[in-house]
Parts: structure tokens; C-alpha cells; sequence
């Protein structure tokens, strides 16, 4: 037998290969006509027993300088939050980690019941009637708002507030051309988006997006920009921060027809970026235009409780070019990691972790002693400005052991010394002192 | 079983969370949270309790034999899941510096490599969420390249075949461009005539899967690229089908331009119920310009995220794509090392016994040898004992198999398509093929035996059309409704 | 189903060992093996489904309520597996030099030093593997202490409670003393003026549970100490139910000389199906220097192992004890702090509880309020209905609850002996509470459904007697046997 | 609610303390007299929530050099072999994990005919008859052998090789007084164990113990020693390493009477020094003197084979003082790891892991620039002698990264200059390189 996890001994490959009637593997494989067939070994690297291998991935993960190497502070769209232990612990379980998408749902109660749950915690969280079982992540959500809202609409313009992730632009803006809309962004006045221009922008525009908190860790007056956004008869949609909604206002109670969001937060660890889940929830209105897949119940033939993927007629397997998305995969197992951390925290835990943020949050405000970016409320994040460039300052840091953020220079002109901090519960005051310190020392 | 939520009493918790006793600042009042979201309140005990439960109610690979065709339900090692849960890997943030992140980097680099030989091109984006952004990203690339050559108003068509998966034509929509069909031969290879009779200069490109969806290779691939590449078209590679061919045929040496790859099917990242899964996608050189931003780039010896891309079509999604697929699939690539192709020609060997053995009992759609998988037809069934796909499918979960794809592809009436992967031992295959045969017999017998199943899962069959009718898509907190076992 | 070995065949493989290409040595001929030992054969995939299969088979704290009574099957945190498995604690050798151990060490210290303080006495080792060996440890140590003084020959008895569990009196014979026994009075109490008669010069000491096995505090356990004490005879604590006092009442407050703790009950180390569990014994000052030899000690700001203890009584197991199990523990402590007293608090709440609402419907053993668990007997049903406590046992499986102890203790006739746990909701009691009414009912109305029970499980009810008349405690290579479900 | 997990709200409290006739928590504590209450608070150091729980422990874990922060040759009778991924996976199921002993057969299948695989494994390896479901580990296994041959013998003496891990025969030491055994130590020449002592020594002894490979690493003359104790009517007891025996011959064909070792490296991580199995396999006159659980075939009452604990009467719960032993808890977790292990290794990979490690033993005789302290054959680990006092040499090269191995002088007179290197799968010829190069600087 070969490396890998095969089962077929030589003995079990000659009875099969009989049974079928050819003489050998390559008898198989004449169906591919001789010149596209691959007749050489591939040129990948050699086969690793189990033990190599993991002392090899081992070898790779230690070039990495994770959190818990360094003491860091970055965020900006991805947090450090503590995922509960149990968390892995479910995951892992094999009906759950080896499980396709589950199209034949009596076989696939548990995913489906799972998922209906997520379901309902989103649109709790976000104030919404209905939420899909995900999104590839919160950034892609973004573009899947932007079809429903033209669809919806039958308008063409798409309004960003530039305090949104810049990442979630840069994939609204690709997405745009192949979905015929245009893209209009709107500048941040003092660290947050200005109803008023977002209700000059709104005009004629399909869908408005902004965040709460922002890009810049700041509140914006999400209430006004909805308003603004449904006066000119666009669709509101925010994009939030689960973690925030023990504390800040859910969209659906300030108008929003639509809320979306990256929900690494809370579930799943950073990951380099990836996987994670996004989710989308909306007003009953636009269930028949969502994209991915929903879960609704229904009863069996005894008349008991039962979950399966419903209003299919949406997708592409069933809908085809005329689907309101091409998703198929998406996310389960990560929107599983988060609905399992919201049930292991609660409603009391969600609170109390937006406020242990905020708190250190509002400690780190006080205490670094540098200028802040935007004298706004905040919620987990501050931005704060750097005597030398900010670049430079995040190097020096990291020499000393703790990186200090994100520097906004990267996305926004003008921000080359400006820094953001997070502060997630997982840091202390005493972290909180230590940044302080570092950051004197490499401002001075 | 209970929901969640009906479980959830007032007051109760699980988890809690650090207190420094720091001030809280205050929140705006107009911005304040003013009515707590419903969440679940149980004790950490019932929580564990409650989704074991639901896990014994769910059914994997871990479980048992799982042919569900199209999807490579292959067995999913557990040292894919140890290395991707290294904290230098698992706890790595996506904005960390590059020089603080050089062993991530050389993975998406060393992945990227073995992807590129593997599909015969040497370009590949990992960005892509799944196998349809990949499409997406792959058309999205197409139309840069013709933008870029002047020809982006013109070329305003993608063929796809009558058996392509729905992604595709959903893919064309959403990228912007018009569909048009093309029919397959009673052998299952694309009509050439049909095909010439529709590429023209709007033509921008083919998206095809080769297996194609009814598990046969296209004999006349050479001919269909060079009917493309003559009108100056693209050929865009479906990979979900991979897992017949690797390393014994690639999709750039049949003539395909854009390639994109299903980690959670060939390079068995777990599904986890419906994903994550992992898309990149392969490219011609002369294309690479275009594909998403950042590529990974290596320069000596140490890597960097390349963000400056003037020609990119952009962005597909957030960082660099799925980092913790990444981990698994090469993984799993090198635990195989060049006997890769081991892993198809098994995959291969796997569905051509199955077909051997069950091809007097069902009708087949295509009476030739398949690659890795084949599709039946359950229509003789139906016509004789009003027993359909369905039927078989759900009586299959008694015998604690779980079912092939079904319904799909949409040109086989009452379809059955079924993929063993390679990682199935021969008595696995037997016990299928016996209980498969067994439900042919129950089909003349008892037909009823068929149409009232399952009988041993936790629920019965489930009401489908009611669900869509009259959608509850969330607990509705208060009003008790049934429920099941 | 199959066991592994019927799954196997030659020349299957999961697992690969590198090979370095390096030469073997030779192994001389008369010491090589002549033919290799028959190991399952199996692809991993199989391996990962048989105990897969196997697993969903068995019932653990996970699945439902497991009050079996005298185990403290309390829920088991996953933060406790998650710290356990950090590579600084799962990688470490235990040869490795005290300077390269520090954490590994103090962590030690600290658990001793909780340990210590919930006992009530100043000196602890954690080297018992488990609650038997420490008792086999308490009891060394009692000889080691009257051999230092000169009492060794004369002390050779030890006395035990008739409601003793089975490993006091093993532990008695193994550690060659001769065991008496004594009386409990109706109240659950020991018997005082038994014990007076009883305890005399030859008396080394007392083994005692307390609460005892019967769920009950001895109101009378300062007149007990007393008793042996001027006796010069010594105290030890089976602390098999010190999930009743934890915070409440100390065994060193109560006179007791030398206690065990049961790590896996009290202190939640996951029972793993049988094992493992952890030991630890506490002392007062004066009995320190003959407790086993590792001891930690701490030096200023550093531990070390201290091995030269020459009254010790040596070394009883492996280096320094179960250390996964201490870890486990000590986070397990840590989740509670001071709050430690609440545990053992709602412990004896849901207990009584469940006594209260129990009572009307079985017979109880003690007519008190319980401690941290309580027994019922079944023995007017067997008068009325022949319904044993084997039958309820088995009849509660097939409402998805996990029998109590039961036949234990020995004193009270057809004994069922329930232990909640402080982890479990009220919902879990009051569904119990109800699942058990149902079962007292339906011994009166449907007694051979009881005798029949279970009816739910894979398997029905074996045949105990027959497996030890013929034991057949390996498989038989070859010979095949009838297979269950 | 307070810390911990404690599932009752205060409405559940107050309705149970009311359903029960009190009306406080104390009132259930009346019956413990009120001198012996204990009124205080604990001295305890606070609750952690479960971020700073996870964050102190790692701390604490960060404190210690483990194998793999170091390059280790530390063996000694525990050993850095691979777990291969399955184990843990398999391990963390709650329905195993979170069991109890199966007194409850039908609740219990699965761990049942897990311990029944695991015993025969057991017996296969061993060459053995019947093993137990697990004893403490390998060392107190030992001891229960002892047990056993005095109660099978009606004779006390104990016969140890010197070559024995010194803590096996600490432990039997510790135990032998209070089983009425006296015990007799054997002296190495050379390294390895001489019959002809062994028989001497063995004249009226209840049994011989004697390691395979011994605690230096060379392989002792088993079949000779076995015999030789059985010519003097003691029984023959082999210690042995599980990873020896697909290339050393089992116990059971040279005619030992029992079989027991240290489980470890099968399936166990070092967690230095525990919980790990001890295996205890005889042959079949000894089953019913055999302590600890044992799990037999039986049938239910539809005649379809299931598995129980069996030979109760054996055991503590039923002959109490006269019980074979006291043990209740034992190992079984750890047993089944094992187990697991063995499946993934087969017979083919239990050869090849020997071959491995042997052709590893054997590069680092030849590679290192030391004498070998014993010229005997050997199984994976070797003995040399240092020009300074090993322990020097030990300090000197953790200073470089390199754990060289476990210093004999710490149990053998005469040895403060021998050094025993262990080698598993896991090290590579270039690791042993490195350590022969560290080694030629720090003896310089
Ligand atoms: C043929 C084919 N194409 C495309 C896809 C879409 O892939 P993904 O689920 O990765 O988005 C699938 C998945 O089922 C498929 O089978
Ligand atoms: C009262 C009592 N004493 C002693 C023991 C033995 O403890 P262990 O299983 O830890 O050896 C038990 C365990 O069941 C017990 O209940």
C-alpha cells in the first residue's frame, strides 16, 4: 500500500478490478484520451509519516508570531476574544465535523436543529425577523446585501460610509460590476459618518451601508444614518459587531432593513484571517431574496418537529441563472462555534463582555499617553495618533514584545500616525500598562 | 428534542468573563441597547449535553459510508485538525506584520505549488471562499483579461453544459454575463456540433467540470478547447470533480485556462455540515495579473502579501482567504506526497465496482466505465412500482448508509449519483452494494416499506413543501410547538 | 456489532512511522519474535468509525444524568482538557530537572495547598493513583508512624464500618493488617458502644466515610475520634464523599488523621470509563515525614522534588502521581475559588431534593434528611411485585438515565443509592423524580416490563453468570460468534 | 449564582428548599454536629473566570522545558513516542470521557468491548492468556505480580533484577511489607542479568521479576532468566516495553508466567510521568488471582454477544478483605489510547516503529564520540559513559538546547558517569548529530 489514507489491500484492487472486467488501474483511465493524460509523477514534495508531519507543521506554526507570543492589540475587523473551551469540544465531534450540508434532513437533524438555533440567536442579536445559516464572511456578506438591495430596490447605487471595514469596500467595489451597480463612498467628518451627506448620497440609492461601532472604534449616530438611509427610500443596512450587541442598540429596533457582519468575534479563533462565518439577517420582507441557505421548520409524517433547508427555490440548484446567490458552502461549523459561545455566555455574559471591553477600552483612553485620533464615544477600539509615524512606532513595539495595533494609514490618507487599539477581555490593566510604557518609550 | 432555547431559564449562565472592575464608560442613550436579546441561559453541563445530543442526531463520515455524489465525502484525518490547531497558526491574526507571519506565508506559498502542478497551471489565487466564489472569481478574472484586451463589451457569453451544477449558470448571472446552454451526446461528451454552432466572438468562455457531473470524462476535450481558444474564448475548469484525475490528467494540459479547486472535496477539508471549504483558484500565466488581492510572493528567502496589483480584479473576500483549509488540505497533501494519484485511481477503482455490481439492478444513465462516481436511474422503479429516487434514498438511512445525490444531474430522470471516494474499504463497497440490492427487491415487495421511510431515524419523513409554504425560519419564543422524539 | 479484530485484514495499515533509511541492527535470534502479534488491520477511516460506533454505545455524564451514587458523577469541564493538553504540561518528562519543571511544580504546591486547606490538615501527597491507593497509602503510613514508635507489632487491627465500601477492607488485608468490624445503629451512625468494646492497644486505627456510604453525617464523629484517640489509634478518612462538606466541615476538624480526596469525584476529573482517577493524601503535621518519597517542597522562590525522606514510606507509584489528573483538578478549583463551599452546597440541595420528592414512592433507608446522596430500597417491591433493584435499574435506561448504585451498601436490602451532583438543573431532578414514579408504577401494573428492561439499548440485558462460569476474556481469532445489533 | 457550574437559579433554590421542609442551605447542614462545622470562608485564591483560567495555566505550562522547547533523549521508562491524532480525538468523546465504570453493561457497550479489544491486544502482544482492563501503571503493576505469586506459591521472597526501572522496585519494596514478601535484588554483570544468579537467587522464591530490554537499554537473556526462575518453581514475570514487541519475542512464547509493563509509549503523552496504564496479562491458571477489572464476553437474552465486567467474586466489592485487590479505578482511558494506538500501528507499524528506533539506537552508538557504558545489544536506548560527571554534562547541554538523557548515577552506584540516551521515531538522524556535537563540546 501507498502513503495516505487508503483502505485497499492488493488483494481487495485485483477481486474489484475483476469484477469490473479490466486488467489494470490504467484500463480505467483510457476514457481520458491519451493526450491530455498526465503520464509522469507529479513534481510535489515527498509523502510524511503522521509524526514528520506534525513536526514539520510545527516547524511552520513557530515562524508565526501568534497572540499569546506577543502581547498584541490589533483588531481592526478581527478580534482576539476567548473562545470557550466547549466550543472545540462540540466541533469536533465527527456528526458534526464530517457532515456535508444537510440535504437529506432526516439524516441531519442535529445540524439542522443547530442551525435553526444560530438562526434565531442572529436575529435576536440584530433585531431581524429572519438570518440565513451564513456567509463565506463578513465581508462577502456585504456584496450579498448589495444584490438583495438592488433586486429589492430595482436601483443601481450602492452607498458605502468610508468609516466601514476598507476590506468590505475593496469586495463590494469587485462585486459591483458583474451585479451592474455603482458605488458611491462618504467621507467620515471627525472620526464618524454625517447623516446629512448620507442622506444626499441615499438618493436614488438601492442600499446604504454603514457600521456601528466603525472602522475607527467610534459610535456613529446609527439611528440618524438609518433614517437618512430610509427617507430616500434606500435600503439601511449596518454592519455591527455581535460582541457590541449586549450594549449597543440592535438595527432591526432603530430601522435597518437589513444587518450584517463578520462573526469571528465571537466563536472562532483569528486564524490568520479565515475561516470564519458572516452572517446576514433581514426584515420578513426580503426572505424570498436572501442568499445561502435557510433552515425553517416543519413536522415529519407522525406530525413531530422537524428542520430542513427551506425556500429552496431561491438557489441555484433549483433556480439556476436566476438564483439569488451561487453560494452552496458556507460556513456552518463556524456560525456552530458562534451560536455555542452565545449560548455558553448568555444575555448577562454578552453584556458583561462588551462592558469588560469597553471598560479596558476607555482604561487604555486614560492611560496611554498619547492624543486620541476622534474624541467620540467608543465601544472596544480607540485611534490614537503617534508623534512619529505610526509604521514605525508598531516596529519598534514589536522589538519590545507587544504589537500595538493596526495602523490606519494602510487604508485611509492622511492616518499614517494614527494607530488603533483593540482591547478585548482577554487583556488586563496590567496589559493595558505595559502598552502604555512601550508605547511612551517608542513615542519619545 | 427541545430547542435551545426551551431549555433556557432565567438567571442561569455558563460562561463568565473577566471583571477588572475598571469604570464602564457610558453609551449614548440613543445608542443603547434598550431590550436584551433572547439568548440561551443554561449551565455549561447542559450545553455540552444539548449539542452531544444533537450530534447523535446528525450523521457524518465518522458514522459510516456517506456516497453523496459530487461532494468526495473522502474520511477527514484528525492530524489535519491538530496542525490547524497550533496556536501559531489558530491564533494568528490576519493584519499581523509579514515578517511576524513568514511561516504562514511559506504554507500558501508550498500549497499554492503543489495546486499549480496538480491542474498544470502555474498561477493560483487561494482567496476564494468555495468552489462557486471560485467560479466568481474565475469569471470575474475572465472579464478583466477581455476588458484588458478591449474585447470586455463584446464578449458577453459563458456556455455552460445542459449537466452543469447550478453554481455555474448562477456563477454567469452573478458575474454579469449571459448564459447560454450546450447539449451533451448520449455518451455524455459535450455535442461538438451544438458547441461550434454557439462559440462565436461574444462567446467569452466555457465553464465545464471534467468527470462532468454524470462521472465521465469528456473524450472530446482537445476538440471542445480548441473551439474555444480559436474564437479567442476562455475555458474555465469546474473542480469539483477532481478527485478522478489527479495526477493522471490536468486541467491546463486539456486546454483549460482558469481552474478552480474544491479543498473541501479533493483535499478533504471537513464539510462541518455545510462548510467552511476553501476555492482557489489556477490560472494561465498571462492571466495571473489579474487574479485578487494580495498574492503571496516570495522574494529570497522570505514572503510577503503583495497588495499592490494594478490589473486585479480586487478583492473577493476578507485577509487571504480561508487560512485554517489551508492547513488541512496541505496537510493532507503531504501525507500523500506523489502518490496523490494513488488517492484518484482508488477513487476511481472505488465507483467502477460499485457500477460493475449494481448495473443489473438499476438502469445506468451511460452504460460505459466511469471515473469517480456514476449516476443511476431509479425511472424503471418508478414506472413499475411508483417507487422513486427519494424512496430509495430514504430507505438507504434504515440500512445506516446515507444517500447519494439525488435529483441531480438534471438531465438523468429520478437520478441517483453516487461517489464512494477512495478512502472506502471493499467491504464497505460489498455491504452497499447488498443493501442496494436488497432495496431493489423491497421496491417490487413492499413498496409501501419504501415509501414510509426512514423508520429508524429520529424523525420520520419530513414535510418539505410545508416548510417552504409557511416558513418559520426562528423560534418564536413563547408558542410551544411539537416536538419530535 | 464487529469487533475491531473482525474488521481486520492483512495488509491493511492506518498509521505510518518514518523511516530514516538508516540500518537496523541485528536482534540476537533467540530474543526475536517468532510471529507477530495479531493487531487489528484497519485503514484509519475504519478505526475512526469503529470507535465512532463504539462511543455512541456508551452512556457518559455527556449524554444524560448519571446519579450513581457514591461516584459524584458531577459535569466535566472542557477547560480542564484544554489546559491539560498544553504542550508545557502533555510534553513534559518526568525525568526532566526540577529547574526545568517549575510550573509543573508549583502547580503542585498550590493543589496541595487547597487540598490541604479543604481537609483541614497541613500536608498532602499526590501521589495516589487513585481512592484505593491512598487508602493503602494512609494505612503504610499509620504502620510507619507506630514503628517509629516501637507500637508496630502491637497495633495489627484496623476497624472498618459494616456500611464500609469493598476497598477499606482490601485495602486492610494489603496493607497486613487484620480488620474488625463495627456496628451502624438505625440512626446511620457508628455505634458507639460497639465501638467502645472494640478499640482497645491492639487498634492501629479507623477507616470511616463521612458522610458515610449511606449519604449520612455521624453526629457522633467527635466521640468516635475521641474513642481512638485515647486509644493512641489514628483516623482515616475515605474522602469518597467529600463532595457532601467541601467548606462545610473539615475531616482534620473533625478528628481525622489522614484523608484521601478522590480527584475524580470531588474534584472532576473526567472518570474516562473506569479510570484515571487520583489520590492524594492528607496528614497532620506530625505523620508528614513518612508520607511518600517524591515530596515537592518549595525553596524561597523555586520547587524542587525532595527524594531523601528516610522515614518516608517510599514510593507507591511512579514519579510524582498522576499529573494530568492535577492539573484538571486544580482548574477545576480555580473555576470556583472560595465559592469552593456553594459545590458542595447544592450538592446536598439536590439531593435532599430529590429525597423528598422520592419518598412517598420507595422505601428510604434513613428516614433523615441526607447529605450529598441518599439511599432507597426496593425491597417492598420485591416483597409485592418481585421487582428487584436491578429491574429499576434497568428500567431507567430506557428513559435515558443512568442507574444508580445499586446493592451497595451491603446493609440495606435491595439498595438503590442516589447521588445527583451539584452540576445537575432542576429540570434533570424533576424529570427523574417523575421517570421514577412512572417506574413504581408500572412494577405494580406491569412488572414483566421491568423484568424485561432495558428494551431501548443496544443490547438487552446480559447474562452476568454465564460470562464468569466460561470466561471468555480475549477474542478468539477465527471462531465467530453470534453478534449483537 | 456564583462561580463554578452550578446549574439552579434562586427560584429553583428557594423551591426545593421549600419542597424539602427547610428553609435555608444551613438547615440541611444541621446534622453535622455544630463543632466539627466549618464556619470560615476558605483560604483559597479567588475564582478565575475561564479566559484568565486559561491564561494562568499557560503561564504555569510556560514555566516548563518540555520536550520539544528542548531536543529530549530523556527515556527511562517513559518515552516521547508519537500519539497519532485519532487518540485524542477519540479519547475527548464525552460518552467515553465522561463515563463511569461500566457496572451498567448495557449502558456501557462501548467501553466494554473496548477494554475486551484492549485485553486481547494485550494478550497478542504478550503471548499471554488473559490480561486485566488496566492496573495504575508500570510500575505498581509489579506489585500486584507479587500478590498474585505469593498467593499462587504460598511462598514470600521476591526475586528483582537490578536491571529493573530502580522505581518498579521501589515500589515493590513499599508494598512487599504489608503483603508479608521479602525482597531480593540481583546484580547486573555487564550490564545485563546472569541466569545463573537468577536461579540461585530464585530457590524457593514466589516469583522472578526481570525487565526486556532492561532500564540500561540492552537486552537481557529472557528465555534464560524466565527458566531459570521456573526450574526454582518461582514464576517468571517479564517487564516489558509494548514498543519492543513486534520485534522481541512475547513473554508468553518463552515461557513467562505473567507479562507487565508500562503503557505509556503505546498511545500516552509523557505529562510527566502520569496518567498512563500499566498492561498485566497471564496466563490462564492465574485468572482468578488476577486484581483489578476484567471485562468477558457474555450473551443477552436475545442470545447476541455482548461484554461485562466479569470474575467479580474476584474483586473488592464482593470478597472485601479477601479480594485480590483493593482497586476500583484504574486506567481505562488510558487503556483505550493504547488500544487506538495499536489499531493505527497494526503489526506491519509496531515492527517498523521498533525498526525505527533500533536503527536510531544504532546511528547514535556509532555517531557519538563516547564509550557505550555496556557492549551488549540494545533496543532503543543507549548507555555512555562521560569523561565528567553526568550531570555536568547535562547541565552543559540544556544550556545548548539538547536534553541528553537520564543520568544512571541517580540509581546506580558507580554510574555518576553514565548517560542513557533514549531514542524514539520521533528524533531523526540529524537530531542525533546534533546531540553527538553537543555532546563532543560539553565533554571537551
Ligand atoms: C459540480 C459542482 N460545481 C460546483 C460546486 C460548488 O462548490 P462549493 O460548494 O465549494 O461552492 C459543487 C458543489 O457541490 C459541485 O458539485
Ligand atoms: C466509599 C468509597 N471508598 C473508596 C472508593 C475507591 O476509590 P477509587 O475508585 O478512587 O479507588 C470508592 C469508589 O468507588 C468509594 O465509593
Amino acid at each position: 500500500m501507498t502513503a495516505g489514507y487508503l483502505s485497499l489491500t492488493e488483494q481487495d484492487r485485483d477481486e474489484m478490478l475483476a469484477a469490473i472486467g479490466v486488467s489494470s488501474i490504467d484500463d480505467l483511465f483510457e476514457q481520458v484520451p491519451e493526450p491530455v493524460r498526465f503520464a509522469g509523477e507529479l513534481n510535489v514534495p515527498p509523502a510524511l509519516s503522521e509524526s514528520e508531519l506534525v513536526r514539520y507543521f510545527e516547524e511552520l506554526a513557530a515562524k508565526n508570531v501568534h497572540t499569546g507570543v506577543e502581547l498584541s492589540f490589533l483588531g481592526a475587523g478581527i478580534y482576539d476574544h476567548y473562545v470557550p473551551a466547549i466550543v472545540d469540544a462540540i466541533l469536533q465531534r465527527g456528526e458534526f465535523l464530517t457532515a456535508y450540508t444537510p440535504y437529506q434532513p432526516e439524516m441531519s437533524q442535529g445540524v439542522l436543529q443547530a442551525i435553526f438555533e444560530y438562526q434565531t440567536a442572529i436575529c435576536e442579536l440584530t433585531g431581524m425577523d429572519v438570518s440565513n445559516a451564513s456567509g463565506y464572511d463578513g465581508f462577502t456578506v456585504a456584496a450579498d446585501a448589495c444584490f438583495i438591495a438592488k433586486h429589492a430596490t430595482g436601483r443601481t447605487k450602492i452607498v458605502l460610509a468610508e468609516t466601514l471595514n476598507p476590506q468590505v469596500r475593496e469586495v463590494v467595489k469587485t462585486y459591483a460590476p458583474g451585479f451592474g451597480l455603482e458605488v458611491v463612498e462618504v467621507g467620515h467628518i471627525d472620526g464618524v459618518t454625517d447623516p446629512e451627506r448620507i442622506a444626499a448620497a441615499a438618493e436614488g440609492a438601492a442600499a446604504v451601508i454603514f457600521p456601528q461601532p466603525n472602522f475607527f472604534g467610534c459610535l456613529e449616530d446609527a439611528p440618524a444614518l438609518a433614517a437618512a438611509a430610509r427617507e430616500a427610500g434606500a435600503l439601511a443596512v449596518a454592519h455591527v459587531d455581535l460582541t457590541s450587541l449586549g450594549i449597543l442598540e440592535a438595527p432591526g429596533a432603530y430601522g435597518c432593513d437589513m444587518a450584517i457582519g463578520e462573526g469571528q468575534s465571537v466563536g472562532n479563533s483569528q486564524s490568520y484571517g479565515g475561516p470564519h462565518y458572516g452572517f446576514l439577517a433581514a426584515r420578513t420582507d426580503f426572505i424570498r431574496r436572501m442568499p445561502g441557505r435557510i433552515v425553517g421548520q416543519t413536522t415529519d409524517l407522525d406530525g413531530d418537529r422537524g428542520f430542513v433547508l427551506t425556500l429552496q427555490t431561491r438557489e441555484q440548484h433549483i433556480r439556476r441563472e436566476k438564483a439569488t446567490s451561487n453560494m452552496t458552502t458556507n460556513q456552518t461549523l463556524l456560525a456552530l462555534g458562534g451560536l455555542v459561545t452565545l449560548a455558553w455566555l448568555g444575555p448577562q455574559g454578552l453584556r458583561e463582555l462588551g462592558e469588560t471591553c469597553m471598560s479596558l477600552a476607555g482604561y487604555a483612553k486614560e492611560r496611554i499617553a498619547l492624543p486620541v485620533a476622534f474624541e467620540q464615544p467608543f465601544f472596544k477600539e480607540v485611534a490614537f495618533r503617534t508623534p512619529r509615524p505610526a509604521r514605525d512606532v508598531v516596529r519598534d513595539a514589536r522589538a519590545m514584545g507587544v504589537h500595538p495595533g493596526y495602523c490606519l494609514g494602510r487604508d485611509y490618507e492622511g492616518m499614517d500616525d494614527v494607530i488603533l487599539v483593540a482591547l478585548t477581555e482577554k487583556r488586563t490593566p496590567a496589559d493595558v500598562d505595559r502598552l502604555a510604557d512601550v508605547l511612551e518609550e517608542v513615542c519619545a | 428534542m427541545e430547542l435551545i432555547y426551551e431549555k433556557s431559564q432565567a438567571g442561569r449562565r455558563a460562561g463568565r468573563v473577566p471583571n477588572y472592575g475598571l469604570p464602564v464608560p457610558d453609551v449614548p442613550e440613543a445608542l443603547a441597547r434598550t431590550s436584551p436579546p433572547r439568548l440561551p441561559e443554561l449551565a455549561e453541563n447542559e450545553i455540552m449535553r444539548h449539542f452531544t445530543n444533537l450530534a447523535d442526531r446528525n450523521f457524518g463520515i465518522d458514522t459510516g459510508f456517506y456516497p453523496l455524489g459530487s461532494c468526495t465525502m473522502k474520511y477527514n484525518p484528525r492530524v489535519n485538525e491538530r496542525v490547524s490547531k497550533l496556536p501559531g497558526f489558530a491564533h494568528l491574526h490576519p493584519h499581523q506584520e509579514d515578517e511576524g507571519a513568514q511561516g504562514a506565508l511559506e504554507l500558501m506559498w508550498e500549497l499554492q505549488a503543489i495546486l499549480a502542478e496538480v491542474a498544470g497551471l502555474p498561477s493560483v489565487t487561494l482567496q476564494p471562499a468555495a468552489g462557486s466564489q471560485g467560479e466568481l472569481t474565475g469569471l470575474m478574472v475572465m472579464r478583466a483579461y477581455f476588458n484588458d484586451r478591449g474585447e470586455g463589451d463584446q464578449r458577453d457569453t459563458i456556455i455552460t453544459a445542459d449537466t452543469a451544477h447550478g453554481t455555474n449558470p448562477a456563477s454567469v448571472t452573478m458575474a454579469g454575463y449571459k448564459l447560454e446552454k450546450v447539449a451533451t451526446t448520449e455518451r455524455g461528451n459535450l455535442d461538438l456540433d451544438d458547441l461550434r454552432a454557439k462559440v462565436n466572438e461574444r462567446t467569452a468562455g466555457l465553464m465545464l467540470t471534467n468527470p462532468s457531473t454524470v462521472g465521465l470524462f469528456d473524450e472530446g476535450i482537445a476538440e471542445v478547447a480548441d473551439i474555444f481558444h480559436e474564437q479567442g474564448a476562455l475555458l474555465y475548469y469546474d473542480g469539483a470533480n477532481l478527485n478522478a484525475i489527479v495526477g493522471r490528467s490536468r486541467p491546463g494540459d486539456m486546454g483549460f485556462d482558469i481552474v478552480h479547486y474544491n479543498l473541501h472535496k479533493t483535499f478533504s477539508q471537513p464539510h462541518g455540515g455545510g462548510g467552511p471549504g476553501g476555492g482557489p483558484v489556477a490560472v494561465r500565466a498571462d492571466l495571473e495579473p489579474f487574479l485578487p488581492s494580495p498574492q503571496v510572493v516570495k522574494e529570497g528567502d522570505t514572503f510577503r502579501l503583495e497588495r499592490d496589483r494594478p490589473k486585479s480584479i480586487g478583492r473577493v473576500r476578507g485577509f487571504a482567504g480561508p487560512f485554517g483549509v489551508f492547513v488541512r488540505s496541505y496537510a493532507y497533501m503531504r501525507a500523500y506526497g506523489p502518490d496523490l494519484q494513488a488517492m484518484s485511481e482508488t477513487a476511481v477503482l472505488n465507483a467502477n465496482y460499485l457500477l460493475a455490481e449494481l448495473k443489473d439492478d438499476y438502469e445506468v444513465a451511460y452504460d460505459r466505465l466511469c471515473m469517480h462516481e456514476f449516476v443511476l436511474s431509479a425511472r424503471a422503479l418508478k414506472k413499475e412500482y411508483g417507487i422513486t429516487a427519494l424512496d430509495i434514498a430514504k430507505r438507504l438511512m434504515d440500512y445506516g448508509v446515507h444517500p447519494p445525490t439525488i435529483y441531480f444531474p438534471l438531465v438523468v430522470p429520478e437520478a441517483l449519483m453516487i461517489e464512494p471516494t477512495e478512502t472506502e474499504p471493499k467491504e464497505r463497497l460489498d455491504a452497499f452494494i447488498a443493501v442496494m440490492k436488497t432495496i431493489a427487491r423491497e421496491a417490487a415487495e413492499n413498496p409501501e416499506l419504501l415509501k414510509g421511510a426512514p423508520h429508524t431515524r429520529p424523525v420520520r419523513r419530513l414535510d418539505e413543501v410545508k416548510a417552504a409554504k409557511e416558513p418559520i425560519v426562528r423560534h418564536a419564543f413563547g408558542e410551544r410547538v411539537p416536538t419530535g422524539a
